[in-house]
């Protein structure tokens, strides 16, 4: 802590300040007229009010791929059958039909016939060529393609579009240059492309879905995604939204890098940060580091739909196990890319409704360096049915090396909630889910990491429920958590805690009854991506399906209590929680440029038993017993 | 330790399901449950220490009292980083130890080949035919599933290729899986288990046996969830007999037909309703004028039924898009009869259907002599 | 978390970086640019000699250097080249120490990439391998092509033929024309014309304890040739298996 | 990201001299030294994006060395050489551009970025005109578009699907770079680098030297290794 004799006062530079001549107004001040505003926020070069964009188009799109998942559990309610009737007609004979029952969801499928005249023969036109028309088919077949492609929507979605700007952008964007107490981010024309290219990719993607949907999984692997829906431009629409989308995700994670290092508060060292910013540091590390590399992926993936260039086609040579390295070198780190920003909210949620400071700081931070490091090694593990075997022997080594930051910082977590002081509110309880669900993501992980067992759990529905616990326990939780932890901040509204509380019980409830069976789904042998099942698995099946509605209710409800609080939420404090970091020190909502006047750092981020948080009275917040006691603030 | 997680039944029940492979499969559920229980017990602590500092420090009815604590205490975490460390490698000892077993089969096998196309599997066998039964409807998947014989207690290599997209060869009861390519030939093996006694004994079945589903686990497009197949375990007197004689000589052709529309995977592209689905309906298609959209129209007859099984890319149907893989070497003469006597057995178009001709009737030599050579055959091996 | 804000804090500078040195502003001196460029063409001369001598002496004297040799000379002398491009040209060597180590970081990644994927691609199947033999490295020499043996009636000999078994659509036929025009004689090298070894190199039943299970006709069952593109029709002593059981025992009957 | 000072007496003064800093950052040199570390991270993820192309070739390379072999024959080295002088040449006048920027040396800053974009041009057109345009018209073209008569080996369309893909990548971004360089070259005609601001023709030297630095690269192995 600081030294006493020279700076008596933590808040002697306090960023709010009242007294001060100079006073700018909210971010959120429209301007002018409904143009103007709408222009002023197209056109917006201010990280706030980026991030705010990228958290509505992200909860837009979530709303769309949570959809697409609720289609894909509605489908999977029962398997697809043949049901036969036999029926006697007028004329006496026994005429046997068959329908498919268990797809609820058919678009069929477009398709040429010959037209046929009464005899069956062909109609010729005026050229003497057939005449064809086109037809819509309705089977078994176009059933079970309609299910592939909402369950290729919902991948991409989720992983394109919502998981991994979800954190890093939305909440980074918007909390980052505040949280090291910067006025923006270093570029910030580069942010607002970011944005938009992210918009326009978002554009591109969303659109082959009304072209007809891509039924590739969202792993495009090859020959598949080369080959399938062959004469429509539809995939190449996917792809190259995926393309862009890469290239705002690059431009952000670069931004942030050169932010960090450059726009720090003056005081601000690099274990003075918070661990938000530690985790989106290495997040952006990752990000500059592994996107090009899909850049190239999916570049030469379109050139192999348009002109057959063969790297990935085994007919002229190439190699499909090449393109699972090629995408998997970009998609495993991508994995931490979605799941560090939700370990550094999960950092902030706890350290303040805790009111403790995170036990290992260092460890902690480091462990997110390190988590980003491993994460360029380990992609073999996404190929071990695929690859050598002796890659798959080297792989399955390193994997196991991100067992062990990771449960670092779980046993770090575990160990901050010791001698702490809990306010279990909303946010906290997101926190404690967290924990709890991305303990049960990051131990299913160990059989999946073992050559011998994966061998079996490969690819089946075990994988579905790990990487749902990881990605949805533990990022997309942490996200929500993170909304209602920094909503006040953000719009300056409180919301209403019980009810958000109810909401979040039961997406925990309805998270675990839907993907707890999966596990056990996927050990008895049910494969992913199947449209249908054996009988044996049906009840396994439609709890789930149950759960994923209860998911769906606890979502509207958040869903109903953010927006409640936005319109009609009581007043927000600049503090209401008692947060340590800079965000806290400034206006709910922030002003335009984040401080009056740059903060100077005069404690760390989680100094809980040290200092009173700002805009807080000391009475409120008594300081433990040998607690300095200069460290009280008096004047403002 | 082994045994203690062997004697876990209810938990093992929960997880798995029979186990159909006599090596290297217990290995795995073993690991498997050690990692469950060691995860079990970890969670379980963190999960208690979490609850119980939650609640014993509550805040949120008496207020907030902020108590001082140390910021972080170096040989704890240096412990927490190592244990993990050192219990990570023993896993992935373990696990290597086991999947080199998993991996590497046995020089005694019997060598069978898979073919992987979208959406079935064929084995072929030593004597050239593939599956000769097939499931009902709606048994494993909606369509019927090819049945594929394999004798107890034998170990069995695979020689898997596919000829198109990528497939995964998976049989959950052997806890195994494996990648199938259409440019490189990857291999599976297994030990059939012996089959016990309750299944001996079943009088449900004609023969004792055990089933085990075969799916296919890597997504290969539409109907990819249709893809599977059963791997039956019979006694090897079953086995030996089968593979001497796969389809009866009296069986008639159209029976023969109508098993190999299914255990050849042509249900998968073509239905016999006459309702379309990715290739041609075999309702009145034989005999039929058919349009091509690269060749001009043509009296479907037993030739160009050769030659769409054969060239598939050669001439395509008019509306359909060419994603037929060619059956060279996976539909022998005599098994395209059978197919064919099956169209002609649904089409309007032609009467030149005997529905009486059986299997043996194709047999163009004399049928001692050719009796005479498969059995020799038989007893020179057999011997 | 200490606090770094008492030490002698300049507004302006809030990390110091400014205090120690004055990189980023390095003036070079036009000697030094010049100096580089010259070397930097010496060297794209010497690396284009050096590939034309070999090329000579394969030409003159039927000498072949090893590909190994060529490759590690042409790949040296690129990265002396990139190396004077990034600490001359790209001011590296006078920049802050952050930029080389962001690039170094990137070589790095680059490196992994490279790595594990030719790992896995050069090195498939090899446990298998070390304890069976049976399954070819790589398998990609078969990448599209596969072999089948095949009984010629004129010649009274099993032969190895080429199965096409890429079939999804339009490549096959573009390959199929390239086939039948034939590769150009005067470059066609003794390692093209060599088949590739069996993929499946060892199919013999082995007839211990098991051989009651394995029962062939001699010529294989009733199979025929389908092969499209052969001009021998074998069609009734052609093997349907694709990897030639029947050839093994036709040379080995009854093991 | 720099603003333009109007207003002071000094309006009168060399545009660069009037360049202020950006609101957020504290210094002229902190921004500067934020757009390089900005250019440098932007320059990784190029060079990742080529790794793309360089795993290929290696992969292919190893696996086909046949048509690897045989294609490279196809390369007429002496475009290559030439194409590498032109690039090393304009990699040293950008170079020396960000000299005269730093001396004030306008004349020859403004001739440095124009004979820089030219020789970025001269690149594309041998590429395109003495390249691209015979093989092509000869049917050496990326997998199933090939169509010449006598290939060396049956893998040859891949070598040159991944030929046609590196350079045309690469020369994408030569031809991004010359424009690039083009609007440089138009603001140093307005005066608006010196020695207080040159951060455009610092970094925009960087990316045409890491073109220059993946041309390097790319030329001995598809034009030298045989």
């Amino acid at each position: 802590m600081s030294d006493t004799s020279s700076n008596p006062d933590p808040h002697e530079f306090d960023a709010v300040d009242h007294s001060h001549d100079h006073h700018e107004g909210s971010y959120l001040e429209p301007a002018g007229g409904v143009w103007a505003t709408i222009k002023q926020w197209a056109l917006t070069k201010d990280h706030k009010k980026l991030g705010v964009m990228y958290m509505f188009a992200v909860l837009i799109l979530f709303f769309l791929g949570g959809v697409a998942a609720l289609g894909v559990r509605a489908e999977l309610w029962e398997p697809v059958r043949y049901k036969t009737t036999t029926t006697v007609n007028d004329q006496g004979e026994t005429v046997t039909t068959q329908e498919v029952t268990g797809q609820i969801f058919n678009v069929g499928r477009p398709k040429e016939e010959p037209v046929t005249d009464a005899d069956g023969n062909p109609v010729l036109d005026d050229n003497g060529e057939p005449l064809t028309e086109t037809v819509r088919v309705y089977n078994l077949q176009t059933g079970n393609e309609t299910y592939n492609r909402m369950f290729t929507l919902h991948g991409a979605i989720m992983v394109f579009m919502v998981i991994i700007p979800s954190v890093p952008a939305a909440l980074g964007n918007f909390f980052l240059p505040i949280m090291i107490g910067a006025k923006d981010v270093a570029f910030p024309r580069l942010n607002l492309l970011s944005w938009w290219i992210y918009v326009f990719g978002s554009i591109f993607a969303v659109a082959s879905i009304f072209l007809g949907g891509v039924d590739t999984g969202w792993t495009f692997y090859t020959p598949y995604s080369t080959t399938t829906d062959a004469d429509h431009w539809r995939v190449v629409y996917m792809i190259t939204g995926a393309f862009i989308l890469g290239f705002s995700s690059i431009l952000t994670g670069l931004n942030f890098v050169v932010t960090v290092h450059k726009l720090r508060a003056p005081g601000m060292g690099w274990f003075d940060m918070p661990l938000f910013i530690w985790a989106r540091y290495a997040t952006a590390i990752i990000q500059v580091l592994a996107t090009p590399v899909i850049g190239v992926t999916l570049l030469l993936l379109i050139m192999e739909r348009l002109l057959h260039i063969g790297i990935f086609d085994p007919n002229l040579g190439g190699d499909p196990v090449l393109f699972q390295h090629f995408f998997w070198f970009y998609s495993h780190p991508v994995v931490y890319v979605m799941i560090l920003p939700g370990f550094g909210i999960l950092n902030e949620l706890l350290a303040v409704h805790a009111h403790k400071r995170i036990f290992g700081y260092r460890a902690v931070a480091f462990a997110s360096l390190g988590i980003a490091a491993v994460s360029f090694i380990v992609w073999g593990h996404h190929l071990f049915t695929s690859e050598g075997s002796l890659a798959a022997t080297v792989f399955s080594a390193l994997t196991f090396l991100v067992a062990i930051p990771t449960g670092v910082k779980m046993f770090n977590w575990i160990a901050t909630l010791y001698k702490s002081s809990i306010v279990l509110n909303t946010p906290m309880f997101y926190a404690l889910a967290v924990l709890f669900l991305f303990a049960i993501g990051g131990l299913t992980g160990l059989p999946l990491a073992t050559l011998a067992t994966d061998m079996h759990l490969h690819d089946s529905y075990f994988v579905v429920a790990h990487f749902h616990y990881v990605m949805m326990g533990g990022t997309i939780m942490a996200f929500v958590g993170g909304l209602f932890h920094w909503w006040p901040k953000m719009f300056g509204k409180m919301y209403n805690d019980r009810w958000a509380m109810v909401g979040a019980v039961l997406v925990f409830i309805g998270f675990n009854v839907t993907f707890f069976t999966q596990f056990f789904l996927g050990t008895r042998g049910m494969p992913r991506r199947y449209a249908s099942y054996v009988d044996e698995f049906q009840i396994w099946h439609q709890i789930s399906t149950i759960g994923s509605y209860i998911l769906l209710v606890g979502f509207l409800i958040e869903g109903a209590v953010l927006l409640h609080a936005m319109i009609a939420g009581k007043k927000a404090p600049p503090n209401p929680w008692g947060g340590m970091s800079l965000e806290w020190e400034t206006e709910s909502p922030p002003i335009e440029h984040n401080f009056p006047h740059e903060p100077i750092v005069k404690h760390g981020p989680y100094d809980y038993d040290e200092v009173v948080p700002p805009h807080w009275d000391p009475k409120d917040y008594p300081l433990p017993e040998g607690a300095p006691s200069h460290h009280e603030p008096g004047h403002h | 330790m082994i045994h203690l997680l062997a004697s876990v039944g209810p938990v093992q029940e929960l997880f798995f399901r029979d186990n159909g492979q006599a090596t290297y499969s217990r290995d795995s559920d073993l690991i498997f449950l050690g990692l469950f229980w060691f995860s079990f017990v970890t969670f379980v602590v963190m999960m208690a220490l979490m609850i119980y500092w939650t609640i014993k420090n509550r805040g949120w009815k008496k207020g907030v009292r902020v108590q001082r604590s140390a910021s972080h205490n170096n040989v704890m975490e240096l412990t927490w980083t190592i244990i993990p460390t050192l219990l990570v490698v023993v896993m992935f000892v373990v696990g290597f130890r086991a999947y080199a077993r998993q991996v590497v089969s046995p020089d005694q096998a019997i060598n069978l080949d898979v073919a992987a196309s979208k959406w079935s599997w064929e084995i072929t066998y030593p004597n050239g035919s593939g599956a000769t039964e097939t499931t009902a409807q709606n048994d494993v998947g909606a369509n019927a599933a090819p049945i594929f014989v394999i004798p107890e207690d034998t170990p069995i290599k695979l020689t898997m290729s596919s000829a198109d997209v990528i497939h995964s060869f998976w049989v959950p009861d052997f806890r195994m899986k494996q990648d199938v390519f259409p440019n490189r030939f990857t291999t599976y093996w297994f030990q059939s288990e012996k089959l016990k006694d309750m299944d001996r004994d079943n009088p449900d079945l004609d023969y004792p046996n055990k089933e085990h589903w075969l799916f296919c686990a890597e997504y290969c497009g539409d109907n990819h969830s249709e893809m599977a197949g059963i791997i039956r375990i019979v006694p090897r007197e079953v086995y030996a007999g089968w593979i001497r004689e796969p389809f009866g000589k009296d069986q008639t052709l159209l029976e023969i037909g109508k098993t190999l529309y299914t255990s050849k995977g042509c249900v998968q592209c073509h239905t016999t309703d006459g309702s379309s689905g990715t290739g041609p309906s075999w309702k009145d298609l034989f005999g039929s004028q058919s349009q091509y959209s690269n060749a001009p129209a043509w009296t479907l007859d037993a030739n160009a039924v050769r030659e769409a099984v054969y060239e598939p890319a050669a001439k395509i149907r008019q509306g359909f898009p060419n994603q037929m893989a060619t059956y060279q070497g996976r539909i022998n003469d005599k098994e395209l009869r059978a197919l064919i006597a099956y169209m002609k057995s649904i089409s309007t178009y032609t009467t030149d259907f005997d529905p009486a001709q059986t299997w043996g009737d194709l047999d163009p030599s004399a049928e001692g002599a050719a009796d005479g050579a498969q059995d020799s055959g038989a007893e020179d091996t057999g011997g | 978390m200490s606090n770094t804000a008492e030490k002698t804090f300049d507004p302006t500078d809030p990390h110091g970086f400014h205090a120690k040195d004055t990189h980023g502003h390095v003036i070079l001196s036009p000697m030094t640019l010049i100096g580089v460029l010259v070397a930097l063409i010496i060297f794209t001369v010497l690396t284009v000699f050096a590939s034309r001598f070999e090329v000579w002496l394969s030409e003159a004297f039927q000498w072949e250097i090893p590909q190994s040799v060529n490759v590690a000379i042409a790949m040296s002398i690129a990265v002396i080249k990139g190396l004077l491009v990034l600490m001359f040209f790209m001011q590296l060597r006078y920049d802050t120490p952050l930029n080389s180590i962001i690039f170094g970081t990137c070589l790095l990644a680059f490196g992994c990439f490279i790595g594990f994927t030719a790992l896995d691609l050069f090195t498939r199947d090899s446990i298998d391998r070390a304890r069976s033999g049976e399954i070819k490295a790589g398998g990609l020499a078969a990448a599209h092509t596969r072999y089948e043996q095949v009984f010629n009636e004129k010649t009274g000999q099993w032969e190895r033929r080429k199965v096409d078994i890429s079939v999804l659509g339009l490549p096959v036929a573009e390959r199929a024309k390239i086939r039948e025009r034939g590769p150009d004689e005067q470059r066609v090298s003794a390692h093209h014309d060599e088949p590739a070894p069996l993929p499946t190199a060892d199919r013999t039943v082995r007839l211990t304890g098991l051989h009651l299970f394995a029962i062939h006709d001699e010529h294989g069952g009733d199979g025929h040739a389908e092969d499209g593109h052969a001009e021998v029709q074998g069609d009734d002593h052609a093997n349907e298996n694709q990897d030639g059981h029947a050839d093994d025992l036709a040379h080995d009957p009854g093991g | 990201m720099s603003t333009i000072d109007t207003e002071s007496p000094s309006a009168k003064q060399p545009l660069w001299t009037r360049m202020t800093h950006a609101h957020h950052f504290r210094s002229h040199d902190e921004e500067f030294d934020a757009c390089k570390i900005g250019m440098w991270l932007f320059l990784t993820t190029e060079v990742l994006l080529f790794s793309g192309f360089f795993v290929a070739y290696a992969i292919f390379r190893a696996m086909y060395p046949e048509a690897f072999r045989g294609g490279s024959h196809h390369l007429d080295w002496r475009w290559g050489s030439l194409n590498t002088a032109i690039l090393l040449i304009s990699s040293f006048t950008i170079a020396y551009s960000i000299r005269c920027a730093q001396t004030n040396n306008q004349f020859w800053l403004k001739f440095n970025l124009l004979f820089t974009a030219f020789c970025g041009l001269a690149f594309a057109g041998i590429k395109f005109a003495l390249e691209y345009g015979p093989k092509w018209a000869q049917g050496k073209r990326p997998g199933i578009l090939y169509d010449y008569p006598n290939p060396v080996n049956e893998s040859e369309p891949l070598w040159w699907s991944v030929y046609y893909m590196a350079t045309g990548t690469h020369l994408a971004h030569v031809l991004i770079g010359t424009a690039v360089i083009f609007i440089i070259w138009y603001r140093a005609t307005k005066g608006m680098y010196g020695p207080k601001h040159y951060t455009g023709v610092e970094i925009t030297g960087l990316y045409w030297h890491l073109v220059d630095l993946i041309w390097i690269f790319l030329f001995p192995l598809l034009y030298l290794i045989h």
